[in-house]
């Protein structure tokens, strides 16, 4: 009992924030087309509940109950393992994003909390949180490629392979831009980052700007929302590497892609606007106030830009966002030494 | 804040000059529109000659830099120097063979310059991770530049192996060293050493010595790890498989040395057998092999196999006059066997139609030049008197009969006496068969001009004088012992 | 020993290197003026060793006209020439067929004369060098030197037919023994320098290191090895046949006349008094080899039906008579057998020519396409007739005094083995005489033969040097015998005091330390020994 | 340090689980009645032209070569980045050299065109 | 209690299945994945012992492998890419225009 304890405590922890997850990206569905619906003066879902509140319910059951259909020549196992990798890494890295500053419990079963490391608002703060959060979304591209190869279906290996080359290059900017911020805390862990950033001013967009706008651009890009949804651009490629998923596998997919508007959301929260930093009100609402922001400013764009063209997709991200990342990098290492140099 | 570490850059100079040129060359080029090869070939030769100023102090240093990554001594110099003579006669030697093939590849030039930057980060390493990575600097450029050439199958082919094998033994190399690290605690050379005369030493040190041994017989092809040498010498561009066969060889013998003798001496007992048993096989496997060969690119491979078992007699022999005697060998060996390489890549004519033994017949008789600086180049990797190659077999076969090593340089003569039989073909057919067809007058070119002659003089010269040579290579293997 | 005042050994060594770097830079199509130059450079070159002799003090045994000069210090090595004696008439030698070879090859060589100069000259100093070095490694590099143009001269302007087999067997012949040589060379200069101090491989100062026994017997085993070869004794000589046949008419008599002689040479320079006791261990059956090699050479050369094949043979024959008188080690022995290297070279170096003059006129070496020439060439055929008659060992020509010498000396102490070997002059006698009558005599049967024209006078200017110096031996010997009295005097009793006192170390270290003594024989560290 | 891990482990077999748990849930409940067509991969609802798997540009193999090769230099960064404070100028430098070569790199790759989509 | 040679054991499978990989397997892609295998096994070796020895030297080569094993691959893809181009396999015993 003394050594499986922690155990136990961890796995209520990763639960509840699974299941926290989860919901939200189920409402987070509702949520798009809602306000996509608004963006484009219509209505949204509506029939389904209250304002349509049982929509993502509704969708769950029909895709849960959908024929399961394996198209002929796929290569099984791994065309059942894509979605399971994709959401698998979707899920996986919020383990590492701090939603509050601690649990505020006393003790646990009569023990000390603190004598678990428990009392986080974190389910594991690593000392490389960051570069943990790229090896698994690094990963993800995985599931996506391998999904599209596995479907054998044209459109599913094209769109695969675009969404592929499309993430690893908007990888680089991303893992780029955090770098100034990273430079200033000082520290790869995400808890120590927001740390950082205990008042208003100190927040990092304010102090890294371009890494900012950056780190938007290229997360949207890695998250493949519009206008970077080349791979799965109905006109061209109908669903992509989606294509040949049906059921549930599809929605699996579906998850794994919320998912990390979520996760993008939270990270850009946590690395730039002080994460669950904030006056009077507990911590866990101003994070997740941030992340919804964030969220809705992705559904915003959405619904505002058009989606632009491969190519140019591609020749931007390594002619302008991987120089200008590089830049940023060394300019804010530049400013920082010279401003701890004569500053301080 | 961290303390600086120790920065000398100075010591380092001549593989930074090398890289800067090679950087330079590479932008250069990029915005050139024609005339490129010419130019980067221009471009090289200067950084060359920059960086053998650069080297030169480093003659009188017995130091070491970066917090003991790097030695500076004599013994990286005179390396550096044989490693910036290949580069240079490279660059001379390939300047018409790119231009002839109308091959706008000036990055040739930049990954020579690369690589022999690696090189010379090898042969100064003083710690294995220094090894390690100019070891990779160099093999990374010269897999790229083994496959080069574009529309050609066996340049690709070549470039795979050598990458394929190449990779295999830098793993097999690195696995060696985590478990010397394991062991030892450190991978700098010093405190191997002071591990290894501890006299404590694990059963895992062994294996790992062992696996460095093996690593680093791959990359100086001795038997049974050469398989890839003759497949890549033949599909590589022919003066580049001059330059892997004598700059690659001396980089990793460079290190080779330094590692057995600075770190492993005292436990030599155990990997002189074993380097005993790989000198004869070498010598033997790729002396016999050599004589069945009808490319004449084939045959120098084997012919370097086998060369590089000579050399292993004098790491068998040790000591400083067998130390010294692979110093002199490797100079003596740079000349001669890029003048040979230069030859084939002159001969080879365009896409190297004419690298067989045929090819070479009646060269005599219309290019008397070029089969007589062939002969020259032939007859000193025979090691016949007057030569540099007969000095350096010379000073080997000498080193190892002086630790007794009689029944090893026995064997030694007997395999060389066979490769005088194939090296002996090639004159043959350039000066006593006739082709069917009387082969084309060849043009030289100014820079394989100025490269076969220098080869040429250079081999006859220190193999009539040879003292200084001697001398120098005598005193740049003191700071091993 | 101190220098020379004047350089002449060098001078004599290296004037044909200076023609041939001056041929190598004229033009190749004036081949008359390319002759020229070879020809000058070659008298040249003898007309100062015979300005030699002047200096040459003929009673002293020891070496003269030394000279002296640091090679490469670290190892002892130096570049040190002289000549005694026994050296002298060899480098005469070779001086005189210099330009002879010259004037031989005038119309016989006609494609790239250049080239065949150039090599002829280089292998001019090769040889010379071997004759005149007396530093192990100075004379190992000469020794390797000939071996290229040698092998050119046989693979570039040999007969067509088979050059090529017999050039590269020649040479890989030739450098496996020479490379084992040189293995022994290491070996000794190591020995000599760990026991007494100095490193060298100057020969002198090798002469008085007492080399162990054991040791002894595997250099000298490897010495043999290279000499035998070079020599050639039987069963080392297949490549001669091969070599003398394919090789242009010059090619064959330099081969004969100087190259085989070094061979010999090296015994009695080298190998002998370096390794005195391992040579008298070896004296039975070198000079049973020897024997057979006498015999067979005379036998094989019988069934021959070219003419070049037997004379080759019979060089086989020859040789071992020379092996022969080296190896009775009595002062006739050893005395005849160094005049009879002369001798051999004189008139089998003519032989070739003369072999040469007829295939130039027919085209052919088969005895039985010829057949009554001496009528329609007369003065051929006296040439060939005392040629033939001086190989044979006729009294009053040189080939007697070698062979009576020879078989004297031997007769002393081997008197089964002079016999044996005497049957060799008679089968000489048979085979050169039934040779000679059926090319030289009877009816000219094949119509062939009969507009061939006589000797022009540049072939009779090729053929009268060697002529005197065949009748001079033959008719007063003691000009070449009384400067080898001293040395060979000298030779001997070296050979028979270093016995001694080798024998008396190993007595002296058997006593002292039983158990040690195996690794005093070889006085090499025995901790990495393999 | 092992137990920080504990949750990383922890949330990756949950979240496998429960995409596992769908799978097999759909698997479960879905009814299934697969025709030959329903089974063909889509295309624009014509029969399937030849393999699916055929070759494509080479230009998403030079993406992935030159990801690899950015990509780790980008490695180098972070810890650079997170010592910043303790490196200061002696670490700008280098990495200013760093990166002033990887630039080099860049707009090799830049001009030789391999990051030209047509 | 997971100890030293518990990783070592894990390195030394990893790099004997890496070797056997390299040697054994045909498709060229297949075996730069076992080389890179093999590379990691030796990472995981020095990993292990720097974390045993306590020292950071490991660690660092480490990093250097990482990147040279990246380099190794792209440079290893860009040659398998080219052969593929001209032979239209990637199956090494069919790249064998030269004997071995």
């Amino acid at each position: 009992m003394e050594s499986a304890l922690p155990v136990i405590l961890v796995l209520v922890k990763v639960l509840l924030v699974i299941v926290a997850i989860l919901t939200f990206v189920a409402y987070l569905t509702l949520l798009e087309r809602k306000v996509l619906g608004w963006l484009q003066v219509r209505l949204g879902p509506n029939r389904v509940g209250p304002w349509g509140l049982l929509q993502p319910l509704a969708d769950g059951a029909k895709l849960l109950l959908k024929e399961e259909i394996t198209v002929s020549g796929a290569n099984r196992i791994i065309y059942l393992a894509a979605p399971l990798i994709v959401v698998t890494c979707a899920l996986v890295p919020f383990a590492v994003i701090p939603f509050a500053k601690g649990l505020g419990l006393e003790s646990i079963f009569g023990q000390a909390a603190a004598k678990f490391d428990l009392n986080t608002g974190v389910v594991a703060d690593l000392n490389v949180g960051i570069l943990f959060i790229f090896a698994i979304s690094s990963l993800g591209v995985y599931g996506v490629v391998l999904g599209g190869w596995a479907s054998n279906s044209k459109y599913s290996l094209l769109g695969a392979i675009r969404a592929g080359a499309q993430m690893i290059s908007y990888e680089l900017g991303l893992s780029l831009s955090v770098l100034g911020v990273l430079l200033l805390a000082g520290t790869l862990s995400l808890v120590g980052i927001v740390e950082a950033q205990d008042s208003v001013w100190k927040w990092y967009v304010f102090r890294q700007p371009l890494g900012f706008i950056l780190f938007l651009i290229a997360g949207s890009a890695e998250i493949a929302r519009t206008p970077f949804d080349l791979m799965e651009c109905e006109n061209e490629l109908v669903a992509g590497y989606q294509t040949e998923y049906s059921s549930m596998k599809f929605g699996l997919f579906y998850l794994g892609e919320y998912a990390h508007l979520l996760f993008l959301s939270a990270l850009m929260t946590t690395l730039y606007f002080g994460g669950w930093q904030g006056p009077i009100l507990p911590p866990i609402f101003w994070f997740l106030a941030k992340t919804f922001f964030f969220v809705f400013v992705f559904v915003w764009i959405r619904g505002t830009y058009p989606r632009l063209r491969y190519d140019r997709v591609m020749t931007f991200g390594w002619k302008v966002l991987l120089p200008v990342g590089l830049l940023n990098v060394m300019a804010t290492a530049f400013v920082y030494t010279f401003w701890r140099q004569y500053m301080s | 804040m961290i303390q600086v570490p120790e920065i000398n850059l100075g010591g380092i100079l001549p593989a930074l000059v090398l890289s800067l040129a090679g950087i330079f060359v590479m932008l250069m080029c990029l915005f050139m529109r024609k005339g490129a090869v010419p130019a980067a070939a221009i471009v090289s030769l200067a950084g060359i000659l920059v960086a053998g100023a650069a080297n030169s102090h480093l003659r009188f240093l017995n130091e070491q830099a970066f917090s003991g990554l790097i030695s500076l001594d004599a013994y990286t110099w005179f390396f550096n120097l044989l490693i910036l003579i290949a580069a240079g006669m490279t660059v001379l030697t390939s300047v018409k063979y790119l231009t002839d093939d109308e091959l706008d590849l000036s990055e040739y030039f930049v990954l020579l310059l690369f690589s022999s930057a690696g090189m010379m980060f090898m042969v100064s390493a003083n710690h294995l991770l220094t090894i390690f990575i100019g070891l990779e600097t160099l093999s990374i450029s010269i897999y790229v530049l083994a496959g080069i050439l574009p529309a050609n199958l066996k340049s690709k082919e070549a470039a795979l192996k050598y990458l394929l094998l190449g990779a295999f033994s830098s793993a097999i190399f690195l696995y060696g060293a985590a478990l010397l690290y394991g062991s030892a605690g450190s991978l700098g050379l010093p405190e191997l050493s002071k591990y290894f005369q501890s006299g404590k030493i694990g059963q895992m040190a062994y294996i790992g010595m062992g696996m460095l041994l093996v690593g680093f017989a791959f990359k100086v092809a001795a038997v049974p790890f050469h398989m890839w040498t003759p497949d890549v010498y033949e599909g590589a561009p022919s003066p580049l498989t001059g330059f892997m066969s004598v700059g690659v060889k001396a980089a990793a013998f460079a290190a080779f040395v330094r590692v057995f003798f600075e770190s492993l001496i005292s436990i030599q007992v155990n990997w002189v057998d074993i380097l005993w048993v790989l000198a004869v096989l070498t010598m033997i496997l790729g002396n016999l092999a050599a004589i069945v060969q009808d490319n004449i690119k084939r045959m120098l491979a084997y012919s370097s196999i086998a060369h590089a078992g000579y050399i292993l007699i004098g790491m068998i022999a040790g000591q400083e006059a067998g130390t010294s005697g692979i110093l002199y060998y490797l100079l003596a060996y740079t000349f001669t066997n890029l003048g040979a390489f230069g030859v084939v890549a002159l001969v080879g004519r365009k896409g190297e139609a004419n690298v067989y033994l045929d090819d070479y017949r009646g060269l005599a008789r219309t290019n008397p030049l070029l089969a007589l600086a062939m002969s020259i180049f032939l007859f000193s990797l025979a090691g016949i008197p007057p030569t540099a190659g007969f000095v350096g077999k010379f000073t080997i076969f000498s080193a190892a009969i002086k630790q007794g090593y009689i029944w090893l340089v026995v064997i030694g003569v007997l395999t060389s006496a066979a490769s005088v039989f194939y090296y002996f073909r090639v004159v043959m057919k350039m000066y006593m068969e006739s082709p069917e067809a009387e082969p084309a007058k060849l043009q030289f070119g100014p820079a394989m001009l100025l490269a076969l002659t220098i080869a040429a003089s250079v081999v006859l010269y220190i193999g009539i004088f040879p003292t200084n040579y001697l001398n120098l290579a005598a005193q740049s293997v003191k700071p091993l012992f | 020993m101190e220098n020379a005042s004047f350089p002449l050994l060098s001078l004599i060594t290296f004037i044909p290197l200076i023609g041939a770097i001056l041929l190598l830079i004229l033009n190749r199509e004036s081949k008359t003026l390319l002759r020229w130059v070879a020809l000058i450079f070659m008298l040249a070159d003898f007309v100062v060793s015979i300005a030699a002799l002047g200096w040459f003090d003929a009673s002293s045994p020891n070496m003269q006209l030394v000279e002296n000069r640091v090679w490469i210090a670290d190892w002892g090595i130096s570049y040190k020439l002289g000549i005694d004696g026994i050296s002298l008439f060899l480098v005469l030698l070779t001086t005189l067929l210099g330009p002879i070879v010259v004037l031989a090859s005038w119309e016989d060589i006609q494609t790239r004369v250049k080239e065949f100069l150039i090599s002829l000259l280089i292998l001019q100093v090769g040889m010379i060098g071997v004759f005149v070095s007396l530093d192990l490694f100075l004379f190992y590099v000469f020794w390797e030197v000939m071996l290229i143009p040698m092998y050119l001269l046989i693979g570039v302007w040999g007969n067509p037919a088979r050059r090529l087999y017999a050039a590269i067997k020649f040479v890989l012949y030739t450098i496996v023994g020479s490379l084992l040589m040189l293995v022994a060379i290491l070996a000794l200069y190591f020995m000599a320098g760990q026991s007494t101090g100095t490193y060298t491989f100057d020969l002198l100062k090798l002469y008085d290191f007492a080399v162990p026994l054991k040791a002894q017997f595997w250099m000298f085993l490897a010495f043999f090895l290279a000499f035998a070869i070079k020599v050639p004794m039987f069963p080392f000589h297949t490549w001669l046949p091969d070599a003398h046949t394919e090789a242009p008419t010059v090619g064959s008599v330099v081969l004969a006349a100087v190259l085989l002689k070094m061979g010999t040479y090296g015994f009695i320079r080298f190998a002998i008094p370096l390794f005195p006791n391992a040579a008298a261990d070896a004296t039975w059956w070198i000079c049973v080899l020897s024997v057979i090699g006498v015999i067979y050479g005379a036998w094989v050369a019988m069934v021959q039906v070219d003419v070049k094949r037997l004379v080759a043979f019979s060089s086989v024959s020859h040789l071992g008579f020379v092996m022969l008188g080296m190896f009775a080690f009595t002062s006739q022995g050893v005395e005849g057998s160094i005049l009879q290297m002369i001798n051999h070279g004189l008139s089998t170096g003519a032989l070739f020519l003369i072999v040469g003059m007829i295939y130039e006129r027919r085209h052919t070496r088969l005895i039985a396409e010829f057949g009554g020439l001496s009528k329609v060439m007369p003065l051929f055929a006296v040439f060939f007739m005392i040629f033939t008659l001086s190989s044979i060992g006729l009294p009053g020509l040189n080939g007697f005094v070698g062979e009576f010498l020879i078989l004297l000396g031997t007769f002393k102490v081997y008197p089964v083995y002079a016999v044996l070997a005497a049957s060799g002059v008679i089968f000489a006698a048979v085979y050169m005489l039934w040779m000679f009558q059926r090319v030289m005599f009877g009816k000219v049967t094949n119509p062939k033969n009969l507009g061939l024209p006589d000797l022009s006078a540049r072939e009779v200017l090729v053929l009268v040097p060697i002529l005197v110096f065949v009748v001079w031996i033959g008719v007063y010997p003691n000009t070449f015998l009384q400067p080898m009295a001293a040395p060979v005097k000298k030779f001997l009793s070296h050979v028979e005091t270093k016995k001694t006192a080798v024998l008396n170390m190993e007595k002296a270290k058997k006593q002292t330390n039983v158990g040690q003594a195996e690794v005093a024989i070889t006085s090499l560290p025995v901790e990495n020994r393999r | 340090m092992l137990n920080s891990y504990l949750p990383v482990l922890v949330i990756l077999l949950v979240s496998a689980f429960i995409g596992l748990a769908i799978i097999v849930l759909s698997t479960v409940l879905a009814r299934r009645t697969p025709t030959r067509i329903k089974l063909m991969p889509y295309e624009c609802g014509m029969d399937p032209i030849g393999s699916a798997r055929r070759r494509f540009s080479v230009r998403f193999f030079i993406m992935g070569m030159l990801f690899i090769v950015f990509d780790i230099e980008l490695i180098f960064m972070f810890p650079w980045a997170a010592l910043y404070d303790k490196l200061m100028f002696f670490g700008f430098v280098e990495m200013l050299v760093f990166v002033l070569v990887l630039m080099v790199g860049l707009v090799y790759v830049w001009k030789k065109g391999a990051l030209e989509w047509e | 209690m997971i100890t030293l040679q518990h990783y070592l054991f894990l390195a030394a499978a990893l790099f004997t299945l890496g070797a056997v990989g390299v040697m054994f397997r045909r498709n060229l892609i297949v075996i730069l994945m076992s080389l890179e295998l093999m590379l990691n096994a030796v990472n995981l070796t020095f990993i292990a012992f720097s974390r045993y020895l306590g020292s950071i030297e490991g660690q660092i080569f480490v990093l250097f492998i990482m990147v040279v094993a990246a380099a190794e691959v792209a440079v290893g893809l860009a040659i398998a890419v080219a052969v593929y181009r001209q032979r239209g396999t990637v199956d090494i015993n069919q790249v064998n225009l030269m004997k071995w």
